[in-house]
């Protein structure tokens, strides 16, 4: 194997798509949302994951899409799919089946425990903002083996506690009672996984055995001190390894000239 | 020999009461019947029950126009072409309109209970969320699960404990069995047999859950041509109590294999839709400035509708200009 | 409107079938058996009720077959069909969601209620002789509004209490306590109707108010009497009303030239 | 780039343990995994713990060889062909295999269940029958619902009140996640997309449910094919495990647009297996007379096979004789 040929000039989208492109293994069924998760699996797919599908909850499932789609239920993801039905295969017959191994999802706010919001800001009985809903996101994260959530970096958006938790972390509420516990004893045997990766415009986020998030790598140009300011709790930044792999010249070219030609995504 | 019930959309839009429950085909900004809602809003509907596995444009346009009070569903907004719904926030916010919600797959399993015909559905998608945190159950508060509305179930949701394999606690998800099913389909027989073309959605299952079920045909065609292959059908006409045939039916949301979304009419309204008065003045033009459908056509104009046309093979539009290059 | 030309001539199994097509209303949705069933709804369709529909078990709905389906799975089934999926859809989208008018069953034993036995003779633990078994008799006569069972009359095959009950009629167990109730009461909301009519070769009968089987019309050739000498149960047969209308030269025509022209079911 | 794992018969049949829980493709005499059944009685496989949909003839070739310990159904004959399932039947009867009854719409409750992951599904048929009575749940009897084999629920069925409109008590069905489905498919994809032609049947639902898939394929074609026309696929290549090539593999059982049912092998078939003996001499000549699938279709000839070809257009043969006249 030759050695990489890094790029100098890309933007943060760029770093963002490629690092969650590289999160996917060769193989993996990927249930992934509407914006950079696309770009996401479309690049892994003609990189390092040739044989990973994807599932959109609209109900494409392993489309070969010969133009970009612009949301999951576009006519675009339907293109060479191996399966075309709808929102009950995607989610009953493919997910709560238990073939799903990777989730590419999206947030608002994030806390430590990986718990999302995509609802609203503020008490939700009496918000001040409301954001799209849940969609599929707490559907797709609660049973897929692996999440990886795309977030822009924001103390604002890492919060020690959100406001709502629209999409289960690793430590959460078990209602009716609403006792915050590990996600495994909340879901018994109904487990698979949860949040592994969370990706922003600073760097990538992991979660250690107690499900709680600490910064794995920093974005190039970036130190771990700035991104652990960006961060409304006390960010562990001690297991840092160091910095985040740049996009390789050729992962830029083949977002820019084959997976977002149009400049959906990418402007 | 079955036949269809056609009628014009002024009388399918007078079939709908104040009040009444409906749901829609489509997904966010795809196949939604557009022409039928702009005619509620013409029409003054009010009070409105919407029961929507998702939302969209077509959500955005009758709770803007206040035709909305219950709004039962997980998500709203224009996909790339406007970030937020923002009525439907304006009302949450301004408490004009009760929401209550769910995960999208609990919406699924709602609807397929309702299509069924069974009181509830078991998932164990979304346990542990805020979804179901019983302070967060708007319906109740509101004093609506007391039984009093046979469309609103007595409880937001149950738990129980696995009986047969003993996996743990899984949820219980109340059938949704809408008044109304409002669906645009792309081709509808002359026997009431109804085809989707591309993904399904959860248009079949939205028709079933319906008591009444009117549905927009982009066209209407022989029903032999459509049982040539039956597996592509998601509707027996027996199940369909209405038909309106009408061209572009669901613009500016898109028809797969007939006409792409129209992003630039939706990033428009999406602008307007921000504030009660923005939103006013696009009404005034777009609903209540053309007195019919082809009226709206017309306004929008032959190029415009060429440009979205779908390119017969791919299904969508290969001319349009979607992105910044 | 002409004298009907009554047939002179015709086998037991064409009174049958005639009869039972005369069941079924124009405009219903008749979920139809294997055998019999499927001859009565298809002279039905050419005779008396032009737009009843047919569904049947395996996925087909409102077919019009080219040729007669030796079984409700049969490939025939689905020519020119509305929709052709599956079991799901027949049981649940179809059946279960309430479309369902009438049903057409056939049945091995029967009792006074209407209750069907296709399952075994002798004690279901330790039976001395098994049948096919419940197929979906009792799933589609237990949902459809009215059901007509087409039975061969025996006195062993009308029973006091049947040996085992496959298919509910108006009085049936509730369990788990057993305890004998109104199919109303066992149903609750999701009552929708039972057994309406049961034609056998020697006449047809219906269920009055209690539930109880009686005699409606005895066919041409037999006597009341007669019917109740092949009952095990006290058949009323104070409310026979007649003779049952004969088949007529052009019914019986239809149903050896067009229905049943390669003499599948009527040898 | 999805691609199959193809096996021989014998391979596949190799895979399949004693007292594996099996579930199959098709519905009574269409579209069984035939090839399959007949090489496990060549393996002489033992103790198989049958759930089925419906039963067939398939089920009967199994039961007679001995190779069934527990059947879970709720029907099982041959049509018009043989009235009765005569080796099921000796086996309860006689008490070598343990049955299992439920209704028809109770099995697929049971297999959706298992397909979509969940523990049970909500059924409000066939209430107030027999197949109820907590006296004739013949696992429990057999003390099989002590949770020891994972694949047998700790009970029959549950009831509980509707919790969410009242309607009354409904019927919780448990789920069923067999070992293996094997299926017959004609059509499957070089990439492992799955396609069956006319009814689906449970065939989508069976290969979900189970935890590993053999498919034997009529025949094998691009997948590009099959995804031209999405809509029409019931598996992706992911859900299949292992693939088997074989014309005529569903014989005597039909395939729709390749083969009618083979009217006449199905009633000798029966006749023979009224009787231990007669099932023996019946095996002998067609399961352990031919040791490949290849010599079973030479013995059957080349004239038999045509007169039972489908009519592409119709999709069933036009030329078979079926009945007296």
């Amino acid at each position: 194997m030759t050695a990489k040929n890094y790029a100098e000039n890309y933007k943060g989208a760029d770093l963002l798509a490629v690092a969650a492109a590289r999160e996917v293994n060769d193989g993996d069924i990927v249930f992934a949302g509407t914006g950079l998760p696309m770009l996401a699996i479309a690049l892994a797919q003609i990189t390092n994951a040739p044989n990973a599908v994807c599932i959109y909850e609209a109900g494409s499932i392993d489309g070969r899409p010969k133009d970009l789609p612009a949301s999951v239920g576009d006519a675009r993801c339907a293109t060479q799919s191996s399966m075309c039905a709808g929102l009950t295969e995607a989610f009953y017959g493919q997910l709560h089946c238990g073939y799903v191994d990777l989730a590419f999802l999206g947030g608002a706010e994030i806390d430590q425990y990986g718990n999302v919001n995509t609802t609203v800001v503020g008490n939700y009985a009496a918000p001040s903002k409301r954001f799209t809903g849940s969609g599929g996101n707490p559907d797709i994260n609660s049973f897929a083996r692996r999440t990886v959530f795309i977030m822009v970096q924001e103390k604002r958006r890492f919060k020690e506690h959100v406001d709502y938790i629209t999409s289960p972390g690793w430590v959460i509420p078990q209602w009716p009672s609403g006792e915050m516990k590990p996600k495994k004893e909340v879901y018994g045997k109904f487990f698979n996984g949860g949040p592994s990766a969370v990706i922003t415009n600073m760097g990538v986020f992991r979660f250690d055995d107690n499900g709680v998030i600490y910064l794995d790598t920093v974005h190039p140009g970036f130190t771990p001190e700035q991104v652990k300011d960006n961060c409304s709790f006390d960010l562990n930044i001690s297991r840092c390894k160091g910095e985040t792999e740049k996009p390789t010249v050729e992962e830029i070219d083949l977002l820019y000239k084959k997976v977002d030609p149009e400049g959906i995504f990418l402007p | 020999m079955g036949k269809i019930n056609k009628i014009t959309l002024k009388e399918a839009a007078g079939l709908i009461n104040d009040g009444d429950m409906l749901s829609f085909s489509g997904f966010t900004i795809w196949r939604r019947p557009m022409a039928m809602i702009y005619e509620m809003v013409r029409q003054g509907k009010k009070n409105l029950h919407l029961f929507e596995v998702n939302g969209g444009t077509h959500t955005e346009v009758l709770a803007g126009a206040g035709c909305v009070k219950l709004w039962e569903s997980c998500w709203v907004g224009h996909e790339l072409y406007g970030k937020l719904g923002e009525a439907v926030a304006r009302g949450q916010v301004e408490g004009t309109i009760v929401v209550e919600d769910y995960s999208h797959a609990h919406c699924v399993a709602r609807l397929l209970a309702g299509a069924y015909g069974l009181p509830f559905f078991p998932t164990a998608l979304s346990m542990g969320t805020d979804i179901l945190n019983p302070k967060f159950d708007m319906f109740g508060k509101a004093g609506l699960r007391d039984g009093s509305n046979p469309k609103i179930p007595l409880k937001k949701y149950d738990v129980i404990p696995d009986p047969m394999y003993g996996k743990g606690d899984i949820l219980l998800m109340p059938a949704a069995n809408p008044d109304w099913a409002i669906v645009y389909a792309q081709q509808v027989g002359d026997e009431g047999t109804v085809r989707v073309l591309a993904q399904t959605y959860v248009d079949a299952e939205v028709i079933k859950a319906a008591k009444k079920v009117i549905v927009i045909a982009e066209e209407i065609v022989p029903d032999s041509y459509l049982r040539d292959e039956p597996a592509l059908n998601i509707a027996t006409g027996y199940a369909i109590d209405y038909v309106i045939e009408l061209p572009y039916g669901a613009h500016p949301t898109g028809s797969q294999f007939f006409y792409d979304v129209d992003a630039d009419f939706i990033r428009a309204f999406y602008q307007a839709s921000k504030s009660g008065d923005g939103y006013k003045k696009w009404a005034d033009e777009w609903i209540f400035g053309v007195a019919t459908h082809e009226e709206y056509l017309e306004k929008l104009g032959a190029n415009r509708l060429m440009k979205l046309k779908a390119n017969s093979v791919m299904g969508y539009s290969t001319t349009v200009k979607r992105g910044t290059r």
